[in-house]
């Protein structure tokens, strides 16, 4: 597959390709850094030059900025553990044999296809609302009282939103993995004596470890910039419950209409990120490989 | 140790009967060799014994227990899967080890049996290795020491050795033979390579279609095929068939005669042909002849004969080694 | 058992879309009522009537359309040569060079738009269909290197070979084996592309007015007006959905498989 | 040629109206096109700012409030209106409302709807209580009535106030609140003020009446929430926006003929606890346009407007508290909420909000730049404090903290 | 057409060399075939000739033109690849047709090439289908064919038959053969069976580790292997070696005996032994015998002989048969 010839028209070919790719992503981003370093508050247009660090300083020592981290892991976290644990076990429950598999397969799918702006507001509204809600009405019916989700546990209502429309993926790369499992496989470990729990935790499991790696990443990119669910609902709060680092970057940059601050946000949340990406890559990274 | 009774079994898969009923018995220590065309319902059986497949009617006794009903864990059979379904996350090491740990085996015990199994198979070197950094032949190994290992009363294969190619085949073959000589234990082994069925079996079974063709020894097997079915399915090269004038006058209505009792002259003979194609292997050479009388013969000569595309050359099968056959393909 | 537990489980998890799909059918002082209530009282199509009324939908309906198209074409366009050079002449970077192109989705696009928005206003591209599929196509992209990097990866470059001796220039390579090769991968590239550019709502939102506005524009008209708003809600939200909803289903197959980014052989 | 002009408005009843009254004015103006761009409030105005701010020119008419006009107008961002026709008459505006839309002598944005806030409260539960609403009531009233409202069992809560954070939320409503019990924002050196006793006392009564007496949940319930909650008569009273009135005595309200109206609050210090907005209609500087945007601005906010929404929609859907006219015809003195809404309009005063002197103009708001994010974040604040989640003292500490660092950032505090 | 000339070529992978300095010449017409252990550089030097890969010395001659820098499609060779690369998006016609539609050949033109390939290869009914509905077999000639339309100066085949099963692979063997004896083009083939090597080979080329360890017709090889790697390589099964004693006696440092040159006797010989396994194909009788004098020796014996694992047998090479090797196991 390589000889002079091909590689290097291929990369001729493909480089045009891929430099319109690299503007495309460094200029948004250098723009970002240089503006970070910049004075420039929209509703300022005269106070404008260089500021050294002093929007970084801020938004670093902002009281709003370490609960903003927190939350940030914790929503990433918490999203993780309910998509990857309630996918596999869906997967597991739809890789039976059943009546209407097809149609259920539809059913779980769909909340992936909704936009998150509608996704918050049903939830906020018809959902978790604690008097009109749906979950509100039931627990009158039983005699209890409506539970205030986005006062008393916001960040928890917003997992269980952001959840609700990633456990679709989740569970369908896993359902997928789980139905590429040689049956020889299973029926060996049967024929070695295995249990059904032996089943999934020596055999299975394992065998969807490549699986989960890809759902944990890829959901990872997604959840840390989770943004709509939080300005739709609580915006944040109460207090800085439920806010998190894109939310923080956008009071700054749009609330605040301070662009030098929200593109240090934004700097720091690369940053940030790229640790991630690295820890993540580190840790899960070679089940990616082969 | 390793007794097997099928009587009357049947497999049927909603409509379809894959298995009519079916009696089989394979004694203790028998190396048994299922052969027959794909489809026919080799694994199937193989399966139903496994007790990875529910009997639709019938039972199915090891060592004097009906063991109809029991799970696969409890029959006390071993199994090598023709993927050899290795557990690919696992190193060679806890491969082995699984049905142990899965019997509650002390950790100690395990690695003693291991190193044991290791040892019969001459794998002491793979084992921290996992299914993926091994060859074909090395899977193959540990996919027999995970069996080995249980010391079950019965080992099953299925086609264990079609994913290999040739050379390492042939040996693997061997392997597996000197495995039976030394462990006499029951096998039973699939496959549809003919070539194995022969130089393994103590008894192979021709299965078509679920029913049972014939069952015998290999030799048997070889000198009195009860059908044209199995005839011509074992052998190599395949035997040649002839019909029409020239059965006729054997009072056939076909005839059989394997390459390696044709006879070919360069001067005279029953049957006047063309050389097609000379394969030359240095101990043999097959020679594929165009005749008149009885189509496309082939010849196996032992030692080299120098006879090229296009030569015209005479054949004459030995007569005492023709096999007849009347319409219905059975043997006369 | 099985058959129930996973019954009840699907409409469960369906059951938020299925209740605005109810919702949407009733009047707005029913559809704030008790389940009972609402289940029982009238069916009507008010709520739609007054959304259409008050939004003009196909508008935004065509707007989201054109621009998840748009974006998704363009991007496949870029991306197809760059997965091309990284699955079969990778270099020692290529793995970096794609960890880096999906750590930039991780900006918060907060802190990128006002340089985006001066950029917009200096080339004219401020609520422009064009403007709008580029930064979709931009935000999108790396998404779909990667998917179809994975894919890439997974034919064998004997083919590719083949081709060659065949006497294929690499554009003919490309064209007529690579490409029609990957036919699945890049429909379902293409399909998740599609729906992450159809309910992108940061952009689309901020970047548009009147003339390039998509359905989430037309959603956001309704996150909170006054008065009972339910059904009116539902109506809308159900009318923004429907369309990626229906899409989604019917080539579910196609996604769910394109979705695995090379994570089941 | 037919020019298109583009109009971003909030998602408000009023004029989500208007976009149905549009043949009218394509009546009189046929070679204009009107383009709406409906968004919710703090969307639009996050849209909107923008746009003006990099001179983005996607808007030719603008719906901002009074908030934004005298920030914007300073910085010369707003094409000024003095030039309107005369049968705009523009004396006909009322004052408090004209002089929060005026900078230096020029108007900048012509008010669409203005607003104050003012008590709704349910009659018959009042009376079942054996209580009756003076027209002025002290806070003091106001909680003996609540207390006296309130029954959880049958879900209907004394009062409903707003818990939502964000400065044009719960942040509007206690900063008008905090003025009647002599607090403020700054003093007059800009120094914030939330380590002062009349915040406490505030937040503290605040959090009485709606641990007590609130709805569950009140940590989110904006006007929308709480409107919603008052037509279904699950609320006592509720004080907020005097458009409200329309609503809850409106067709979708189960309550809508119990309404009574009274002044906001006051504490005996002299400032009643009300507010004072107007949606108006700017026209950003940039505009191509100009001049179709002011025919529309005209056509949209004169005294024939409000005439033709009588006549399609019966007065009291109306947009309220923008003309004195208005409120010296007949028909419209006989809805109910009429003259409530004009005397609480007339009692804020946006050039002397509080009880002491302070440097900014605003009731409910402090008109500089910094207040949106400052106020945001002291919202959250406060909101915690009232889910409960943080307590009275540490809420109101960081909000002074924050402030200050705010300000002193943006160079207020030396 | 279809003179090939390698000379001084060399391959080297970063810092690893693959091929060594290696010369070759294939001429004409002929069928040569490269053998030897996997990862001995077959595939390189296959895709060397290609132009799939660049040499990094050397030059590499097409009927006396100098291809050494052109690219493949230039070089006017056809590649049959081990997974037959065929594009399983395109019909068989498609497939055969795409080389002549990349030539930019008229639509006329490609359909009655395709026609006329489809002829010999007897697939005409096959031309609408797509790969993925073909069996192994019949993909393998679409692969052919997509090879012989452009009437190439050379074939180049690279592991063909490797993913078949055994019998069909026979078959297909058999049909490359005839192809090569009626197209008369050049073919180089690569392969680490060495049954394929005897049978269709005109020359053999044994590799290891890159080098060409020896270059001659099969029976040359068969004959007269020139050392030990050669004469392990060719012939089936596999020569037996003997060291020790035994060589010493024979005035060498390693014997060779094929098994097919082995004499079994139950009463006497000069090696005694007793016989391990015996595989009885009915044709012959593969037995493999432990001595004490020579190790474990094979023995092929034709037609059915009766003995069984544990009998005392005695064997004894034909004299003339007998290989002798020098220490550095060359050909003495
Ligand atoms: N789970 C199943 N459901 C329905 N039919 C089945 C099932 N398993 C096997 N069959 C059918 O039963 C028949 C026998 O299958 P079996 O796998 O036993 O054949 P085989 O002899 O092992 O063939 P091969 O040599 O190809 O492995 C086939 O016709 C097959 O299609
Ligand atoms: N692209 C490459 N980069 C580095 N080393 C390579 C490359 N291709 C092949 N090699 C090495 O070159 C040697 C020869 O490989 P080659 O594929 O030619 O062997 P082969 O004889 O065809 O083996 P097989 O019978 O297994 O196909 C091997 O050691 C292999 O690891
Ligand atoms: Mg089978
Ligand atoms: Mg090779």
């Amino acid at each position: 597959m390589a000889t002079e010839h091909s590689k290097s028209a291929g990369r001729l070919m493909v480089s045009p390709a891929v430099a319109v790719l690299l503007i495309w992503m460094i200029v948004p981003l250098a723009m970002t850094i240089w503006f970070s370093f910049q004075q420039y508050n929209l509703l300022y247009p005269d106070r404008t030059g260089f500021a050294g660090i002093e929007n970084y300083y801020y938004f670093i020592t902002d009281f709003r900025f370490q609960p903003a981290i927190w939350n940030t892991l914790r929503l990433v976290l918490g999203v993780l553990a309910i998509t990857t644990i309630g996918g596999i076990l869906l997967a597991l429950l739809l890789d039976q044999p059943f009546w209407g598999q097809g149609i259920v397969r539809l059913l779980v799918l769909a909340p992936f296809f909704v936009m998150p702006t509608v996704s918050a507001l049903v939830w906020q509204n018809m959902f978790m609302d604690p008097v009109n809600g749906l979950f509100a009405h039931i627990a009158k019916a039983f005699g209890g009282d409506g539970y205030d989700f986005l006062g008393q546990s916001p960040l928890m209502s917003i997992i269980i939103m952001v959840a609700w429309q990633w456990l679709p993926f989740a569970t369908l790369i896993l359902l997928t993995a789980l139905q590429s499992l040689d049956r020889e496989q299973i029926e060996a470990a049967e024929m070695d004596g295995a249990s059904v729990w032996s089943r999934f935790i020596y055999i299975i499991l394992p065998h969807m470890t490549r699986a989960i790696t890809v759902v944990i990443l890829i959901q990872t990119i997604f959840i840390l910039s989770v943004y709509a669910e939080i300005l739709v609902t609580t915006n944040g709060g109460p207090g800085t419950a439920s806010l998190n680092l894109p939310f923080l970057v956008y009071l700054a940059s749009i609330v605040d209409n301070d662009v030098g601050m929200g593109a240090a946000g934004g700097v720091i949340a690369i940053i940030l990120a790229n640790i991630v990406a690295f820890f993540l890559m580190r840790a899960i990274g070679k089940n990616l490989e082969h | 140790m390793g007794q097997i009774t099928l009587s009357k079994v049947v497999k049927q898969f909603g409509e379809v009967t894959v298995i009519p009923p079916l009696d089989l018995e394979i004694n203790e220590g028998e190396f048994v060799v299922f052969v027959g065309p794909s489809g026919c319902g080799k694994s199937t059986l193989l399966r139903l014994i496994a007790g990875l497949e529910d009997t639709s009617a019938g039972s199915i006794t090891i060592d004097g227990v009906n063991a109809t009903d029991l799970p696969p864990a409890k029959r006390g059979l071993a199994m090598v899967f023709q993927s050899y379904a290795l557990y690919p996350h696992m190193t060679v090491r806890k491969n082995i080890a699984f049905p142990l740990k899965m019997a509650g085996m002390s950790p100690e015990e395990q690695e003693k049996r291991v190193k044991a199994a290791a040892g019969v198979l001459n794998m002491n070197k793979l084992l921290d290795r996992r299914p993926g950094q091994l060859s074909g032949g090395q899977r193959q190994r540990v996919a027999i020491g995970r069996a080995i290992v249980r010391e079950p009363k019965a080992f099953l294969f299925d086609e264990p050795l079609s994913n290999l190619d040739a050379a390492l085949r042939m040996g693997m073959r061997l392997e597996i033979t000197e495995l039976h000589q030394r462990l006499k234990t029951t096998m039973i082994y699939v496959t549809h390579d003919q070539v194995e069925a022969m130089t393994m079996a103590d008894k192979i079974v021709v299965l078509n279609a679920g029913r049972i063709e014939q069952a015998g020894s290999p030799l048997e097997l070889y000198k009195n095929p009860k059908n044209i079915f199995v005839a011509s399915f074992i052998g190599s090269p395949k035997m040649n068939f002839v019909g029409g004038q020239v059965a006729k006058y054997h009072n056939a209505a076909t005839i059989g005669v394997r390459p390696e009792h044709v006879m070919l002259s360069t001067s005279s003979g029953p049957w006047k042909g063309t050389v097609g194609v000379a394969e030359h292997l240095g101990s043999d050479t097959f020679v594929h002849v165009n005749t008149e009388e009885a189509g496309t013969i082939t010849a196996r000569i032992s030692g080299e004969v120098v006879v090229k595309h296009g030569d015209t050359v005479w054949l004459t099968p030995m007569p005492d080694k023709i096999y007849r056959f009347d319409a219905e393909g059975v043997a006369i | 058992m099985t058959t129930v537990a996973a019954w009840t489980i699907g409409v469960l998890i369906f059951f938020p879309i299925l209740w605005i799909f109810i919702l949407s059918f009733k009047a707005e002082g029913d559809a704030i009522g008790t389940p009972l209530h609402v289940i029982s009282s009238a069916w009507t199509f008010d709520a739609y009537g007054e959304v259409q009324g008050r939004s003009d939908y196909f508008k935004h309906f065509w707007n989201s359309v054109v621009l998840s198209l748009g974006s998704t074409l363009i991007g496949l366009a870029i991306a197809i040569p760059a997965a091309w050079s990284m699955a079969f002449v990778p270099g020692k970077r290529t793995k970096d060079l794609l960890m880096w192109m999906l750590s930039t989705k991780m900006m918060p696009a907060a802190g990128v738009l006002v340089p985006i928005y001066l950029i917009f206003r200096d080339l004219g591209l401020l609520d422009t269909r064009i403007g709008l599929v580029a930064i979709l196509t931009l935000v999108n992209l790396p998404i779909i290197v990667w998917m179809l990097y994975t894919y890439f990866k997974e034919i064998p470059g004997e083919i590719l070979e083949a081709a060659r001796m065949d006497g294929a220039s690499l554009r003919s390579e490309i064209l007529y084996v690579l490409t029609p090769m990957a036919i699945p991968g890049i429909a379902s590239t293409m399909l998740l592309n599609i729906i992450l550019a159809w309910n992108e709502a940061f952009w689309t939102l901020r970047l548009t007015a009147a003339s390039a506005a998509p359905l989430t524009a037309f959603i956001a008209s309704y996150s909170s007006p006054e008065g009972l708003f339910y059904a009116k809600l539902s109506a809308a939200s159900v009318m923004a959905i429907a369309p990626i909803l229906i899409m989604g289903w019917f080539s579910q197959k196609q996604l769910v498989r394109g979705l695995t980014f090379g994570a089941v052989k | 040629a037919e020019t298109t002009i583009t109009v971003a408005t909030v998602n408000n009843g009023d004029m989500i109206r208007m976009q149905t009254l549009m043949d009218d004015f394509y009546a009189k103006n046929p070679d204009i096109k009107v383009e709406w761009v409906t968004l919710e409030e703090n969307e639009l105005r996050q849209r909107v700012t923008t746009d003006i701010a990099t001179k983005g020119g996607q808007f030719d008419v603008l719906t901002i409030g009074t908030y934004e006009v005298p920030i914007w107008g300073k910085q010369g961002w707003l094409v000024g209106l003095n030039d309107l026709p005369a049968e705009y008459d523009v004396d006909d505006l009322l004052p408090a409302i004209r002089g929060g839309l005026t900078v230096d002598g020029t108007l900048y944005a012509s008010p669409f709807y203005g607003e104050s806030s003012m008590v709704m409260y349910r009659k018959d539960l009042m009376e079942a209580a054996g209580l009756t609403m003076p027209d002025a009531p002290t806070w003091a009233d106001i909680k003996a009535a609540a207390a006296a409202m309130t029954n959880k069992d049958a879900e209907i809560y004394g009062i409903c106030l707003r818990g939502k954070a964000g400065w044009g939320e719960n942040m509007a409503f206690l900063t008008a609140m905090s003025n009647s019990f002599g607090a403020k924002w700054f003093d007059e050196n800009w120094q914030p003020q939330f380590d002062q006793q009349p915040w406490k006392d505030t937040v503290s009564f605040y959090l009485d009446l709606m641990n007590n007496y609130g709805p569950p949940g009140a940590a989110n319930n904006g006007f929308n929430e709480n409107l919603s909650l008052f037509q279904q008569g699950k609320c006592g009273m509720w004080i907020d926006a005097t458009v409200a009135a329309s609503f809850v005595t409106g067709a979708d309200s189960t309550v809508a003929d119990k309404v009574g109206f009274a002044l906001a609050p006051d504490n005996g210090l002299g400032k009643r606890g009300n507010w004072l907005w107007a949606w108006s209609l700017g026209i950003p500087a940039g505009s191509q346009k100009v001049d179709a945007a002011k025919a529309f601005v005209n056509w949209a906010t004169n005294k024939e407007y409000l005439a033709l929404v009588a006549s399609k929609e019966g007065w009291a859907n109306v947009p309220p508290g923008t003309r004195t006219s208005l409120y010296s015809n007949e028909e419209y003195a006989k809805v109910p909420f009429a003259k409530m809404t004009i005397d609480s309009i007339n009692a804020a005063d946006p050039n002397a909000p509080t009880v002491d002197k302070v440097p900014y103009v605003g009731v409910q708001f402090v008109a500089i730049p910094e207040f949106q994010g400052i106020g945001t974040a002291v919202g959250q604040q406060l909101s915690a404090v009232l889910a409960g989640q943080t307590s009275l003292e540490e809420g109101l500490a960081a909000a002074q903290q924050l402030t200050v660092r705010e300000m002193t950032r943006a160079g207020y505090i030396k």
